[in-house]
């Protein structure tokens, strides 16, 4: 998914950037209260963790094959704001050290791969967590979910960044058609890996689980003076209580926009596209040819057919359909919680 | 600090990890300025979980540590890890910095070092451990045995009072291994070295610690403790094929 | 699609442009490619301007035009995606031998495949004659946030150590039988995985004793710091004012 | 595989790392079938790069390596790696499947062995390492020298004709070192161990190489190379304190 040069106009590529140093800034802050001193070499093992997990390829269909993002991983392992410095550093390093990935573009990679992913993915946990049982098969499931409903996230606001500014003569359907369809099978592959991963961390050393945290009680020492209770290390202590506030606002945003481009497929008659452009003044039939290949210029939408939309229409309606999923399933799990309403959380998970 | 109190007095010290498995039951020690004492016991035993706790890594579940009359707490800890050296058991633990040179020029940095004082630390340091030729080097690219010496010469360079130190023979060629304790009997501090290899621990201390299940089983000369077999079978310890011990020296 | 290419381009040697300070290559690089996607894509000679300039550049390196194309594979997938463009793009359609193509999907085609490769090459000279670490002393002296700096230097330091780590799991599951085929297989992958971070997370809590038993309080020590001369800057200045004035020429003569 | 093929023949092997520095310089073996071969020489000799070419984890970068009459190559390894049972110096690399027992049946069940027979090799393995107890507990929360001895184990499990073991008598206490002498010796395959522990070698292997800036240096009977004290300070290998070579066994 690493954007290269060109692919996207310089006004996009620069909007994405500060959206991206912004997002990066919060996560800095944040991640000095998740991790205090410990932030420079954890979030750098960790970021070498993500790279390296980057790196398990898995077959999708048809001969194309994806690999893990890692950005909802990263999330539940690590908690939101280290999981989106991780992967924005991993990005840096993978477009300065290795050359991959556009440098003008790096502020798009870094939105899309680094803040959707891990902010969509975080929201989806907590709001399971926060409804389910505290159980590890809720931590599982929504780690399924997270990560399966984080991938086409990330594939739709590519679609939108491509709206804005893409340079290829590609209609938008087609576009989100691709990326949807393509993201709703990688996203299957994310969410399996992810939920098995988190799965097997759980099993072994449920205490590094950053969305499992606070569920453990006190220790209890055995001493030459009988038993005695000790407090965890306080540097532990779970922060989720500060850090969910933003990230479901965060989330909200992107949901928002998110909801903004689906909507406007669904009603979206070709006319209604086509208002939409020349009111923008993006329009290809009302442009004179110079101005075409201004650097604000070459956008994409010219042209959408009815034929292709229906292209269109279908990608869109698998990332809902996807969402709906992941909705039914959250509902479900909330249902559940309410005849067993009475279990306490404390202790589920400390086995 | 008085300078009558002893290098390290632990008390009663208990410890859990996070996950509830306890390591330590209650562990008391003593070793005096100028002791170099080896600390042996089977695998799981313990012995790292103890090291931890002398410089304030872990911090007592129960009891205490008191570094040359000071106690470990929260807010000493910065003078203790400065009197308390600290070798890892795995040496990429410890070399962290993108250079050889770097590496072992942080820890006298963060005392304030700077310019060619600083130099000449790292310097004499690696020299020392005889990776003086590394200086440039990227940690990661050396073997096993050379970032066990770099590792050495990173705490060396801190000049501490007390040197610590996890295995540090493991990996090392035979050559190394006698350079080493060369090193350590060169030093005038107090040395304690978690190890598994009976002879060296022999060869380099006079006095062991067998620690066993958290609690410290056996106290005692080296050369008693390692010629007591029925000591030595309870707690996994047994010499090497062919070794002898040697006639107590003086 | 990065995998497989996670050794580091750096080619130690002594050339002017390996002597210039690191922050300067940084901004000097950023800025090239900010000025070749600012091309207009109907200039081809402004592209092969920008080529030459990026050659040039080689020659003082010495970085060899083989070293360059061997790195480029990094790009294959969007070459790919790029060659689909004129395919699948809409409006008007042209015949080229018997195929029809849009002729918008062909500039747009183009204007990324010529674009992106110039991106790449920069990037590729930027780490071929940069040393990593210094790469990330430059970054700091550029007023990246210094604990972005940090987590990209510990990144780095122990990429190699994590990398050995899953390539000795993955001989471990293969001197086991295990091949990765589809899916089913996925449920290993993910126990490594596991395994991984667990042992990635445990490493960065001992790493973090180790600095702090050697007086670590949260400021990493400056212990080398490298400073740019007004004449490093006005080298490095060429390479993107020449690219600059190419970019303007560009777009005046349309 | 022609039986009567050696195990292992390297020959004129060369490898450089990617950032330039060369670690062989022409390396020349040949191990029979069922020999017992220890690896020593000094840190940084080249050992670990020689031990990764022998199941491709490195791939030569000049020269050969045949495994029983068949050439390490990309469209072998496969089959080379079968063949070859690797010991990691680091057991946690071994071992990442939930439970003992599902880690031990991994590499059978991948052979296509399901049910009774499967659970006969894992039983086999487990017992031979003295770790039946375990079958069902969680790698992770095993001490190291037990984590070591499963890692054996799920080698053993895959019956491979040759074992190759770096440095595992590291990091683990005499007891569980004795212990793993004995399984070596118990079975019948090709073995080839690194080490830097002497006494170790000689009581395990009839044979050794050393092993010195890249190239074999010294090749022979494991009594006569000890024996050769010029030998030895050459390629920075001492006897421990307190050894004296036993007398020549047969
Ligand atoms: N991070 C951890 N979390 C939970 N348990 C741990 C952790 N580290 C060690 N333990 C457990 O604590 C006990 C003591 O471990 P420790 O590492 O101190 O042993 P050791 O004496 O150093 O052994 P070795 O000789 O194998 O290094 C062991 O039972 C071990 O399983
Ligand atoms: N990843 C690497 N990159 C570059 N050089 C390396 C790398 N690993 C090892 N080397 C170098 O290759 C040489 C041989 O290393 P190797 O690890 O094979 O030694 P060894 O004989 O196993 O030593 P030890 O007994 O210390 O384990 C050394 O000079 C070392 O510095
Ligand atoms: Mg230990
Ligand atoms: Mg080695």
């Amino acid at each position: 998914m690493h954007v290269p040069d060109g692919f996207f106009d310089v006004p996009v590529s620069v909007g994405a950037g500060v959206f991206a140093a912004a997002g990066v800034a919060v996560c800095l802050r944040g991640a000095r209260r998740e991790l205090d001193d410990r932030t420079a070499p954890m979030a750098g093992l960790v970021a070498a963790f993500v790279f390296a997990a980057q790196m398990l390829n898995f077959p999708v269909a048809a001969g194309t094959s994806g690999h893990l993002l890692g950005g909802a991983l990263a999330a539940i392992l690590v908690g939101p704001y280290t999981a989106v410095l991780c992967v924005a550093v991993v990005l840096l390093v993978q477009g300065f050290f290795f050359a991959d990935g556009g440098l003008t573009a790096l502020g798009v990679n870094i939105t899309l791969m680094a803040i959707v992913t891990s902010v969509v993915g975080w929201a989806v946990f907590r709001l399971v967590t926060r409804t389910g049982p505290r159980r590890r098969g809720t931590l599982v499931a929504a780690s399924f979910l997270a990560a399966l409903v984080s991938v086409p996230a990330a594939a739709l606001v590519f679609t939108v960044l491509f709206w804005l500014g893409g340079t290829a003569p590609i209609d938008l359907g087609a576009v989100a058609a691709a990326m949807g369809g393509v993201h709703v099978l990688i996203g299957l592959g994310e969410g399996l890996i992810t939920a098995l991963t988190v799965s097997s961390v759980l099993a072994v050393r449920p205490d590094l689980v950053y969305g499992a945290r606070g569920t453990a009680g006190p220790l209890v020492l055995r001493t030459a003076e009988g038993e005695v209770e000790v407090g965890g290390r306080p540097a532990e202590k779970p922060s989720a209580g500060i850090g969910l506030r933003p990230v479901l606002a965060g989330g909200a945003i992107v949901a928002v926009l998110l909801a903004g481009v689906v909507s406007f497929y669904a009603s979206s008659a070709p006319d209604g596209l086509e208002k939409v452009a020349s009111d923008k003044g993006l329009s290809a039939q009302e442009k004179p040819h110079a101005a075409e290949d201004a650097p604000l210029a070459g956008y994409s939408v010219r042209g959408l057919s009815d034929q292709r939309l229906s292209g269109g229409l279908a990608g869109v309606a698998g990332v809902a359909l996807t969402v709906a999923a992941g909705g039914g399933v959250f509902y479900a799990v909330r249902r559940r919680r309410r005849p067993t309403g009475g279990v306490s959380p404390a202790g589920a998970l400390a086995k | 600090m008085t300078s009558g109190s002893p290098s390290l007095v632990v008390s009663r010290l208990a410890y859990a990890y996070p996950d509830g498995t306890q390591a330590l039951y209650g562990v008391d020690l003593t070793i005096r300025r100028g002791e170099r004492v080896a600390l042996l016991g089977p695998n799981g035993a313990g012995k790292t979980t103890l090291v931890m706790h002398l410089n304030g890594i872990l911090t007592a579940g129960h009891g205490t540590v008191e570094v040359g009359g000071l106690p470990v707490r929260a807010d000493t800890l910065r003078e203790i890890r400065r009197r308390v050296g600290l070798v890892f058991q795995d040496p990429d633990d410890q070399l962290f910095m993108p250079t050889v040179r770097e590496d072992v020029a942080f820890g006298p940095a963060n005392l304030g070092l700077r310019g060619a004082e600083l130099d000449r630390r790292v310097r004499d340091a690696l020299e020392r451990v005889g990776m003086l030729d590394a200086l440039d080097r990227p940690p990661h690219h050396l073997s096993f045995g050379q970032r066990r010496r770099v590792a050495v010469a990173t705490v060396l360079a801190m000049e501490p009072e007390i040197l610590v130190l996890d295995e540090p023979s493991s990996n090392l060629d035979p050559a190394s291994r006698r350079e080493l304790a060369e090193i350590l009997r060169s030093l005038d501090v107090t040395v304690l070295m978690v190890t598994h290899d009976l002879p060296y621990a022999l060869e380099l201390c006079e006095r062991s610690l067998v620690m066993s299940d958290g609690v410290i089983a056996a106290d005692g000369p080296t050369h008693t403790l390692l010629a007591d077999g029925r000591l030595l079978a309870d707690h996994r310890l047994e010499l090497p094929y062919g070794f002898a011990v040697p006639a107590h020296p003086g | 699609m990065s995998a497989g290419h996670h050794h580091p381009i750096y080619r130690p040697a002594d050339t002017p442009v390996h002597r210039l300070p690191p922050q300067c290559k940084l901004v000097a690089v950023v800025a090239f490619a900010v000025c070749v996607v600012a091309t207009p894509r109907e200039r081809f000679w402004a592209f092969a301007v920008h080529a030459l300039l990026l050659a040039a550049v080689a020659v003082v390196a010495r970085v060899p035009a083989g070293a360059i194309a061997r790195r480029m594979v990094i790009e294959v997938p969007f070459v790919l995606f790029a060659l689909a463009i004129p395919v699948i793009g809409t409006g008007e359609r042209v015949q080229v031998l018997g195929v029809s193509l849009s002729l918008p999907g062909l500039w747009a085609a183009w204007n990324i495949l010529a674009k992106a490769t110039l991106g790449v090459v920069a990037s590729i000279l930027l780490a071929a004659t940069t040393e990593p670490r210094m790469t990330l002393l430059g970054a700091e002296r550029l007023r990246l946030p210094r604990l972005l700096v940090q987590i990209a230097t510990f990144m780095l330091r122990y990429l190699d150590v994590i990398l050995d780590q899953m390539r000795r799991m993955r001989v471990a599951r293969e001197s086991r039988g295990f091949v990765a085929r589809d899916l089913r297989q996925a449920p290993v992958l993910a126990k490594s995985a596991g395994a991984l971070f667990i042992r990635a997370y445990e490493r960065g809590e001992r790493v973090h004793l180790a600095m702090l038993s050697r007086g670590y309080t949260g400021e990493m020590p400056t212990i080398r710091d490298i400073s740019a001369s007004g004449r490093d800057w006005g080298t490095a200045a060429i390479l993107p004012c020449l690219a600059a004035a190419t970019a303007l020429l560009a777009w005046s003569t349309t």
